[in-house]
């Protein structure tokens, strides 16, 4: 097993438990708990393929890693600012009871 | 490689955690510790500045938020998370499994990289601002612009609470006798 | 020849009329308590003015450098044409503006002692100040255009001067009646002067042998024919001449003049002595090459008889009616309004420089009147009721000496007066003029009137017993008002010194010829003849006169000695022969009823016409709306319900809860991709 | 992290300005001449490193504890500690007994481990950027490329420590503490990282030597070259100063701990060791915090004349570290304690646009040259805003005009 | 894109007025007066900039905007334009500035001003007809929504009717430029005064609609009609004029002053630059008709101006009275263009002329502004008497732009006459002699004007009333400085416009 396979792995395996956590998960920060996982996965496997992948004198993958980090930091923000506005609304974090959306 | 097999298994525990632990603040913690984890990985393989700024915004900003937004919002208690987990489980793993069993095809398949390849060397911080504000200073263009919009968004949010629940107290001059 | 005479001379002359315009802003915006330093501004503007008007005066007297040309300035450019003004000075605008200055100067001197309790007192000279600069321009203008605005200026300020007491709805009316009668003659000056431009391409009087009083455009001029084969030089110098009449008092625009009387005192004196109505005359002799471009061989031509012809009426007209007036303002206004029309006639008849002697002594003569009179006035305590004086002359000795040197003057008293001597001049000129007698026997008519009228007024005023009850103590003037008039009356006799046939320096000067002494001209036949003539009408009036009115009832109601006799003439000469009737009824009745025609044109028809557009519009508008309601919209929102209720029943599936979705969709990407790898398989 | 270099002269090895690095050297030599193999050389070496800056600085806290009383005291007209020992030198050490000995209460509805784990988590990040800290010229005990990085990061860690003990407490006022504590860390954060980002731009480089390094030589020959000496590092200096007051919990923003409010904050369910863990936690991001600050602003160990270049320069850097936290313990003696609003407003609308501003007056600084330009353009850039605000907070902050009445009276 | 800047900068006033509750009650109007001062430092700025240069354009900006139909959004400034654009950021600034607290504390009053300035401004700069049109229309919506809101009793009514009336002008006109569009392809100023001077409109309107029968001439006279109609409503022209005297006396102050210092002037502005270059081949025969139509205006503002007894209907007569010399003017020009001088005296009186009456009028109505302030509503020529008395200044000031109005020389309103005459006599001698009598009848009612409110006797309610304020001397002050600088020298707007008078000269003959 090399080290890119074994980060792979690990990688797959937080992006599955991320979507299973979003899948499952009743609360909406626990969701964005989820979230933070898939994306920290993929941020793992763009490291670790610029580690242990061709040549990349350009850092695409770090690169690619630091606007992540930066896009996830504002997506947290946002998403949690907007988990508050409806909590102060519902005075809840529970998405199932979120259904005004129904048919 | 050593460090490698040491931490990663911390991290799968870590994420399961996170994503198992039924106290929404257990959960988060665990997040932060994986997400902590992987800031030692992009140490441990080299990419320190990464590294540290993981560390900066993970776990002393994301993290954070998701705790101090579980502090404001109480969530309930985990005895009902616990009662359902038997049924979401179904659903959640028809569809989770799939996607891993993908994953997983997929990530065997690097093979298809020359196995020879030497190891790329360690991140210079120097040449890689050099990258980041020449080459892709547009890039970071956007993203200052989005995090801009971010923060006032943020701040909005902030604003229209403070308008609806906060009311400053007014002082009053001290009437006699309340000395 | 257009060599200025001085080497200052065309920067100075500007400061002539431009002085007291300066201090008439200044004025403007100088507070109202400041009324004893506006009248120092105004008077010592006009003194330096009046210092720099003698000093181009002195210089004219040159014989050889006749005239001088101000360079002209560019005043506007539009397209790629330039419009050029200037000033110009010849003996003619030099005599004038000395004139104007000085007698002005006195005036205003005069004005400070008898304006003194005026609450306006600084306004007052303020107006004085721009009335001043405004006839300056006029006499200096050496462009019509530049003369036309002047001239528009003066008719503003006489509007004011007029309207000074305009908390009196009379004056109030006087003031607006005599600009809207200007402002008729000056219409016709301003089509009379874009005809000029548009036919000859220039405003310049004078400019280098291409200005509009230099003979090769008078040739093109009096070429050019319009309208019944008139020549355009004519047709424009009779506009001129309109213009001139209606500045001038002449007959049938003077009806204003009069009304005047309803300013202050000195503006009566300025208006008739020396700015407003010398205005018209001037305008005539300045542009009189013009009038008499297209001349026959006689010298006639059409607008010089019309001149002719409306100064003699004019003249006796006034003179007519100042026989039964009252007011001792009235009388000399009318007098006023009978010179200005000797001065047309000798205008008419060619006689420039006799019509110019005439004015300027006229000036003096009517100021000293104007004054003497605000000063009679002033001492009985605002009176102007002749019926209600009477024995002035021991109350006030002095006015009444300076009264009697203007009204022999007027008269026309023999040989020491200047009067006597520009009157003679006139009625010379009228005498011989080859376009008939009409005109002279008119003149001499007027000159029988006004010793008649004048004589009639200065018993009634100064002899005799005081006819007033309540004027219980006349009192003479002080010295403020009474040195000016000490002047005026040296003015008057002394400029009799230049006008005499022995010594006709005036006329030739004017004229452009040297003087030279001829003490056997008086000795001429004709010469003679004329003076013998004159001797005998101001005889024949003054002998009338005094017969008739030496002794005049003390009851100041007792009906005046004439009214008897003439009766019904009397009263209509009383009202001026029904000028104002007149024109009320076939002028201002007909305007009014025209304009309440077109007002209720404008609602009964424009109005309604557009309002019924207007309705069209909005009936449209109701329509369209209606069946866009009805039609589409109704059917619209029934198709809409229908939708609906069929996505009603849809939308049951729609549980609301994201995380259904979420899965639904990872089901279906899960048998997506099973799919996938089975069909690779 | 060069490994041992054997070569290093004994000259050097002994002059005073390498004398705090003395211990790292002799475990260094004694491994080496034991035969150990290069990596355990280097960490026994850097383990001897970090014991003597721990050392140091707990030395410090014991004398700082004791400064602070006394100065306070001083200020507000009393003695202070002055039983045990000597004008009270001993008080540290009394106090530390004291604690140490007390029963370690844990409450039943408190989480046992996240409760043990807070304080500790409380030290760690402390003691960490303590290590990255220049001390002299020869003294940086970790030099760390991304020193500067590495010092913002491990202090975020503090925040997840103080929400654990908070939380894990199950109690009312340490979570009402924790939540104020995070607010209040979270807000101040951000003009303290971007008051440093101006510093970073000038210098170019995240290591906190090279930093030092840039702030060397003398304008004119006898001003320091120091970036609070220009435009910007002035108005980035005040924020950092204000920002790291607040950062440090300290009056007057100590609102997590609220005496009056809510008892002491997150501590409050803490006895003994843990709480005394806490006040060291507290005092050495004191520390740190302050040495940061002297390190990005006040030229590090930089001598503040010119001519001193004997004199050992960690010398310096302490001078100016008492000087500093002399201030701090001076505005707590001055200052009142603002009220939560009040805080978290001046952060956002003050300090963090200041803050902001600083980094293009940097900017232009950097590519002015520092010559007249550079201070043309930034004086007025930074002036108007810092007066402006000044005199608008003095207006919004301005308590109502009160009328007191005494009891007695 | 200094231009665009300018055209766009009292929009963006607006848009900041609309979209910033933050304005409270005074802080709209004085926001809006300062931001209407940056078009005049603009408007100085470009003239500094092309300061000595002969005329001609000074600045340009141009957008393809249907490429296809070369329809182009062309905007510029030559000489003629500045002028304009001047008035515009005057007479705009100066209606805000004498607009009372109460409309100013109004953020909508405030922007809807502002969006007015500068569709004002893009009418007078466009060069395309499409934009120009554009602007020429949305200044309605300002100016509706204005008179409507902030009129008096009769505003509705009165505002609806302008506004219909004046939108069916603009039909017209729409429908005549679509014609040339649709039969020669253009509607840009340049090119289609360039194809009439090549004589090639009409093959190109036979080409296109002979089939209707008509010949190429009567079509291109329909057009020049249709067109005629738009502009002719606008001014107003008797008989189109029927909306003006409600809408001028409905209409607040500030409003009025507007509506004639401005709107009036783009129908003027119109004739000039478009009607006159475009239709050059057909205005022979149509000159008797304007000729009479305008002599008519003259003759009827002024007659009816006599009968009114409402101060501002008496100056709205006026108004059309003198915008009438203009149209005289222009009529004359399209008389015949032989008269070289005669032309150009004439199109340079119809600018100045419609500069200064702008002025003008902006003043006076802002005197009866004042009266109505001081009396409480009331403006009926009989409700004063004898103000003299009592307020000298102001009456100074209203008798200097009543005398400036009738034309008194050395007041800016005579150069204009002058020139305006000097040409229609030289073109059309007959017209410039009826029409002097409507020269003579405004002074007959503008003294009559003087005399009730200023002369007479002093009521003894009206004794009270205070002479101007402060403030309002000093708003007075720019604008008789306006009144009284044009006068003593004319030149200083001449030399703006002479350039454009020579360059329209050649435009009117057709070139073989």
């Amino acid at each position: 097993m090399t080290p890119l396979s074994l980060l792979l792995i690990v990688s797959s395996l937080w992006f599955t438990l991320g979507l299973f956590a979003v899948l499952t998960r009743r609360n909406a920060i626990l969701i964005l708990v989820g979230i933070e996982l898939m994306l920290n996965a993929a941020n793992l496997n763009f490291i670790a393929f610029w580690r242990y992948g061709p040549p990349d004198p350009d850092f695409t993958g770090p690169l690619f890693v630091l606007f992540s980090i930066a896009i996830a930091a504002a997506e947290a923000a946002v998403g949690l600012a907007i988990i508050l506005m409806v909590f102060r609304h519902t005075r809840s974090t529970d998405l199932n009871r979120l259904d005004s959306l129904h048919g | 490689m050593t460090p490698l097999l040491i931490l990663c298994p911390m991290m799968i525990l870590a994420a399961l955690g996170a994503v198992w632990l039924a106290r929404p603040v257990h959960a988060a913690l665990f997040l932060a510790l994986a997400l902590a984890l992987t800031a030692v990985v992009y140490l441990a393989v080299g990419a320190d500045f990464i590294g540290l700024v993981q560390f900066m915004v993970y776990v002393g900003a994301v993290a954070v938020l998701i705790v101090f937004s579980l502090l404001i919002t109480r969530p309930g208690d985990e005895a009902e998370e616990l009662l359902r987990r038997p049924r979401s489980w179904v659903t959640g793993l028809a569809c989770t499994l799939p996607v891993f069993a993908v994953l997983v095809y997929a990530a065997s398949r690097h093979t298809c990289l020359p196995d020879a390849a030497p190891e790329n060397p360690s991140l210079s911080v120097e040449s890689f601002g050099r990258v980041l504000f020449t080459t892709h200073a547009p890039a970071v263009l956007a993203v200052g612009v989005l995090l801009t919009a971010v923060m006032i968004g943020a701040a909005l949010f902030a604003k229209e609470a403070h308008a609806s629940s906060h009311t400053e107290p007014t002082r009053k001059p001290n009437t006699p006798g309340d000395s | 020849m257009a060599e200025p005479f001085h080497p200052y001379l065309p920067f100075l002359l500007w400061w002539v009329p431009l002085l007291p315009l300066i201090a008439g802003a200044v004025i403007a915006i100088l507070p109202n308590r400041y009324g004893r330093v506006a009248s120092q501004i105004a008077t010592g503007a006009l003194f330096l003015s009046c210092l720099i008007a003698l000093a181009a005066l002195l210089c004219s007297l040159t014989p050889g450098k006749m005239a001088s040309s101000i360079p002209a300035v560019t005043w506007l450019t539009f397209g790629d044409v330039a419009l050029q003004v200037g000033l110009w000075l010849d003996p003619m605008s030099a005599a004038m503006a000395a004139m104007v200055t000085f007698v002005a100067l006195w005036i205003f001197v005069y004005s400070i002692g008898y304006m003194e309790k005026e609450a306006r007192f600084g306004r007052f000279f303020g107006f004085l100040s721009l009335f001043c600069g405004a006839m300056l321009f006029v006499v200096l203008s050496n462009s019509l255009l530049l003369l036309f605005m002047a001239w528009e200026l003066v008719g503003l300020a006489s509007y004011m001067l007029i309207g000074f007491y305009f908390e009196k709805p009379t004056a109030a009316a006087a003031a607006q009646k005599a600009f809207i009668t200007t402002r008729v003659g000056d219409m016709a000056f301003f089509i009379g002067m874009i005809w000029l431009y548009r036919q000859s391409g220039t405003l310049l009087f004078y400019d280098n042998g291409n200005g509009l009083l230099e003979s090769g455009v008078l040739h093109s001029l009096a070429g050019a024919t319009t309208v019944g084969g008139l020549a355009v030089s004519s047709a424009a110098a009779l506009l001129l001449l309109v213009g001139a009449m209606g500045k001038s008092g002449q007959v049938p625009l003077h009806t204003w003049l009069p009304d005047a009387m309803e300013g202050p005192t000195p503006v009566s004196a300025l208006i008739h002595a020396a700015t407003m109505v010398a205005a018209g005359v001037f305008l005539v002799a300045r542009t009189h090459p013009i009038f008499s471009a297209a001349a026959d061989l006689n010298g006639l031509s059409l607008p010089l008889i019309a001149a002719a012809w409306i100064g003699g009426i004019t003249a006796l007209y006034a003179a007519l009616v100042a026989l039964a007036q009252t007011d001792i303002k009235r009388i000399l206004a009318y007098s006023t309004v009978s010179q200005l029309g000797f001065m047309m006639v000798a205008l008419g008849t060619g006689g420039v420089a006799a019509a110019m002697f005439h004015l300027i002594a006229h000036a003096f003569f009517k100021a000293l009147l104007f004054l003497s009179a605000g000063s009679v006035i002033h001492g009985c305590h605002e009176e102007q009721d002749i019926r209600r004086m009477g024995g002035l002359r021991h109350a006030m000795p002095k006015t009444f000496v300076t009264y009697a040197v203007g009204m022999m003057a007027l008269s026309g008293f023999p040989f020491v007066f200047s009067g006597f001597w520009s009157k003679e001049a006139i009625l010379h000129k009228a005498q011989i003029w080859p376009g008939g007698h009409g005109p002279f026997l008119l003149a001499g008519a007027a000159a029988l009137l006004t010793a008649f009228y004048m004589t009639r007024q200065a018993l009634l005023v100064f002899f005799g017993v005081p006819r007033r009850p309540g004027v219980a103590h006349p009192h003479e003037s002080p010295s403020v008002m009474l040195v000016p008039l000490y002047v005026l009356a040296a003015g008057a006799v002394l400029l009799a010194l230049v006008g005499t046939p022995v010594w006709p320096w005036f006329e030739e000067w004017i004229s452009g010829e040297s003087a030279r002494f001829d003490s056997g001209a008086l000795m001429k036949p004709e010469v003679m003849h004329l003076i013998g003539l004159s001797l005998a009408i101001v005889t024949l009036g003054v002998g009338a006169s005094w017969a008739i009115y030496r002794n005049v009832s003390s009851d100041s109601q007792a009906a005046d000695p004439l009214a008897g006799k003439l009766g019904g003439v009397w009263r209509f000469l009383e009202q001026a022969m029904g000028f104002d009737a007149l024109y009320e009824k076939a002028i201002i009745g007909p305007l009014a009823f025209f304009a309440g025609a077109i007002d209720a044109l404008e609602r009964q028809v424009f109005v309604p016409l557009m309002a019924v557009g207007e309705s069209c519009v909005k009936r449209i508008g109701r329509w369209t709306g209606v069946s866009d309601e009805k039609g589409l919209n109704d059917g619209f929102d029934r198709l809409c319900s229908g939708l609906q209720n069929r996505a009603v029943s849809a939308s049951r599936s729609q549980s609301g809860r994201p995380q259904a979705y979420l899965r639904a969709i990872g089901l279906g990407m899960s048998v997506l991709l099973i799919l996938y790898f089975w069909l690779i398989a | 992290m060069s490994g041992f270099d054997a070569s290093h002269s004994a000259a050097v090895l002994w002059a005073p300005e390498c004398w705090p690095r003395l211990p790292q050297r002799l475990v260094e030599m004694l491994l080496h001449f034991c035969g150990a193999p290069d990596w355990l050389v280097t960490i026994g070496g850097l383990v001897a490193a970090a014991g003597t800056v721990v050392g140091v600085f707990l030395t410090g806290f014991a004398l700082l504890s004791l400064i602070e009383r006394k100065t306070l005291a001083r200020i507000q007209n009393r003695i202070g500690p002055n039983r045990a020992g000597w004008f009270g030198i001993l008080q540290p050490v009394a106090d530390g007994i004291k604690m140490l000995t007390k029963e370690d209460i844990v409450p039943t509805k408190a989480e046992w481990f996240l409760h043990l784990l807070a304080p500790i988590l409380i030290v760690v990040p402390s003691i960490l950027a303590l290590g990255v800290l220049p001390y002299g010229r020869e003294w940086v005990p970790v030099p760390l490329d991304l020193g500067l990085l590495f010092f913002f990061a491990v202090g975020t860690l503090t925040e997840l420590a103080v929400f654990m003990a908070g939380w894990a407490s199950g109690s009312k006022f340490p979570m009402l503490g924790a939540m104020r504590a995070i607010s209040q860390m979270v807000s101040y954060e951000l003009p303290l990282m971007l008051s440093a980002l101006g510093v970073i731009m000038v210098s170019g480089t995240l290591s906190l030597p090279g930093i030092v390094a840039q702030q060397s030589g003398f304008l004119l020959g006898f001003i320091p070259a120091w970036n609070v000496f220009t435009p910007w590092g002035l108005s980035a200096g005040l924020v950092f100063y204000i920002a790291s007051i607040a950062e440090a919990n300290r009056c007057p923003f100590d609102l997590p701990e609220g005496e009056s409010e809510i008892v002491a904050g997150h501590m409050t369910e803490y006895s003994g060791f843990k709480y005394a863990l806490f006040f060291m936690g507290e005092y050495l991001g004191l520390f740190a915090i302050s040495g940061l600050g002297i390190t990005l602003f006040l030229g590090g160990w930089q001598a503040p004349f010119p001519g001193l270049g004997s004199v050992p320069s960690w010398i310096w850097f302490f001078s100016k570290l008492v000087v500093v936290i002399f201030s701090f313990l001076w505005i707590r003696g001055t200052f009142p304690r603002v009220r939560i609003d009040q805080l978290m407003r001046f952060a956002w609308l003050c300090l963090i646009p200041m803050a902001l501003l600083t980094i293009p007056a940097a900017g232009i600084w950097h590519f002015a040259g520092g010559g007249l330009i550079g201070w043309a353009v930034t004086v007025p850039m930074l002036l108007v805003p810092w007066v402006v605000l000044t005199i608008h907070y003095n207006k919004r902050l301005a308590p109502a005009t009160r009328t007191y009445t005494f009891a007695d009276s | 894109m200094l231009l665009l800047s300018f055209l766009l900068l009292p929009l963006l006033g607006a848009v900041l007025l609309a979209v910033s509750p933050g304005f409270g009650r005074l802080h709209a109007g004085r926001f809006a007066i300062g931001w209407s001062v940056v078009p005049l430092v603009l408007l100085a700025a470009m003239e500094f900039q092309h300061t000595g240069s002969s005329g001609g354009v000074m600045t340009e900006w141009s957008l393809p905007w249907m490429p296809d139909a070369r329809i182009h959004l062309t905007f510029s400034v030559d000489g003629t334009s500045c002028l304009f654009l001047f008035l515009t950021s005057c007479v705009t600034l100066f209606s805000l500035a004498v607009s009372s607290k109460i409309h100013l504390g109004d953020r909508a009053y405030c922007a809807l001003i502002l969006v007015m300035e500068s569709m004002l401004f893009g009418v007078f700069t466009a060069r395309h007809f499409i934009p120009w049109f554009l602007c020429w229309e949305m200044t309605l919506i300002p100016a509706y929504l204005l008179i409507r809101l902030w009129g008096g009793k009769g505003a509705p009514r009165a505002a609806l009717r302008f506004f219909i009336v004046t939108l069916g002008g603009g039909v017209s006109m729409l429908l005549g430029f679509l014609v040339l569009q649709m039969s020669v392809g253009t509607m840009d100023f340049a090119a289609l005064s360039q194809l009439a001077a090549h004589q090639q409109l009409v093959p190109g309107l036979v080409k296109a609609f002979g089939a209707t029968g008509l010949g190429g001439h009567t079509l291109l006279t329909v057009v020049a009609v249709a067109v005629f109609l738009g502009l002719a409503v606008k001014i107003p022209v008797v008989p189109f004029h029927a909306w003006l005297p409600d809408a001028y006396a409905e209409a607040p102050t500030p409003v009025t002053i507007l509506l004639t210092g401005l709107l009036s002037k783009m129908g003027v502005y119109g004739l000039l630059r478009v009607f006159l270059p475009i239709f050059p081949e057909v205005l022979p025969g149509l000159a008797p008709w304007l000729t009479a139509l305008a002599v008519a205006t003259v003759l009827l503002g002024a007659i009816a101006a006599l009968a009114q007894k409402d101060l501002k209907r008496i100056l709205a007569y006026s108004s059309v009275n003198h915008l009438g010399y203009c149209v005289l003017a222009v009529a004359a020009v399209a008389t015949s263009c032989v008269d070289r001088v005669a032309v150009e005296s004439a199109v340079s009186g119809v600018v100045l002329q419609a500069f200064n009456h702008g002025v003008i009028a902006a003043v006076l109505f802002f005197g009866i502004g004042i009266l109505e302030d001081r009396s409480g509503g009331l403006r009926g020529l009989n409700d004063f008497g004898g103000l003299r008395a009592n307020m000298p200044v102001f009456s100074g000031v209203i008798g200097l732009a009543l005398f400036a109005s009738l034309g008194l020389p050395g007041l800016s309103g005579f150069v204009g006459e002058f020139l305006i005459f000097n040409g229609v006599f030289g073109l059309v001698p007959w017209a410039a002699a009826i029409s002097v009598i409507g020269l003579l009848l405004t002074a007959v009612f503008l003294l009559r004007l003087i005399r009730k409110v200023f002369h007479g006797p002093l009521p003894t309610p009206l004794a009270a009333w205070p002479d101007l304020s402060c403030r309002e001397r000093w708003l007075f002050a720019p604008a008789i400085a306006l009144v009284i600088i044009p006068g003593l020298w004319p030149q200083v707007l001449l030399q703006f416009i002479n350039g454009d008078t020579l360059r329209l000269l050649d435009q009117l003959r057709p070139i073989p």
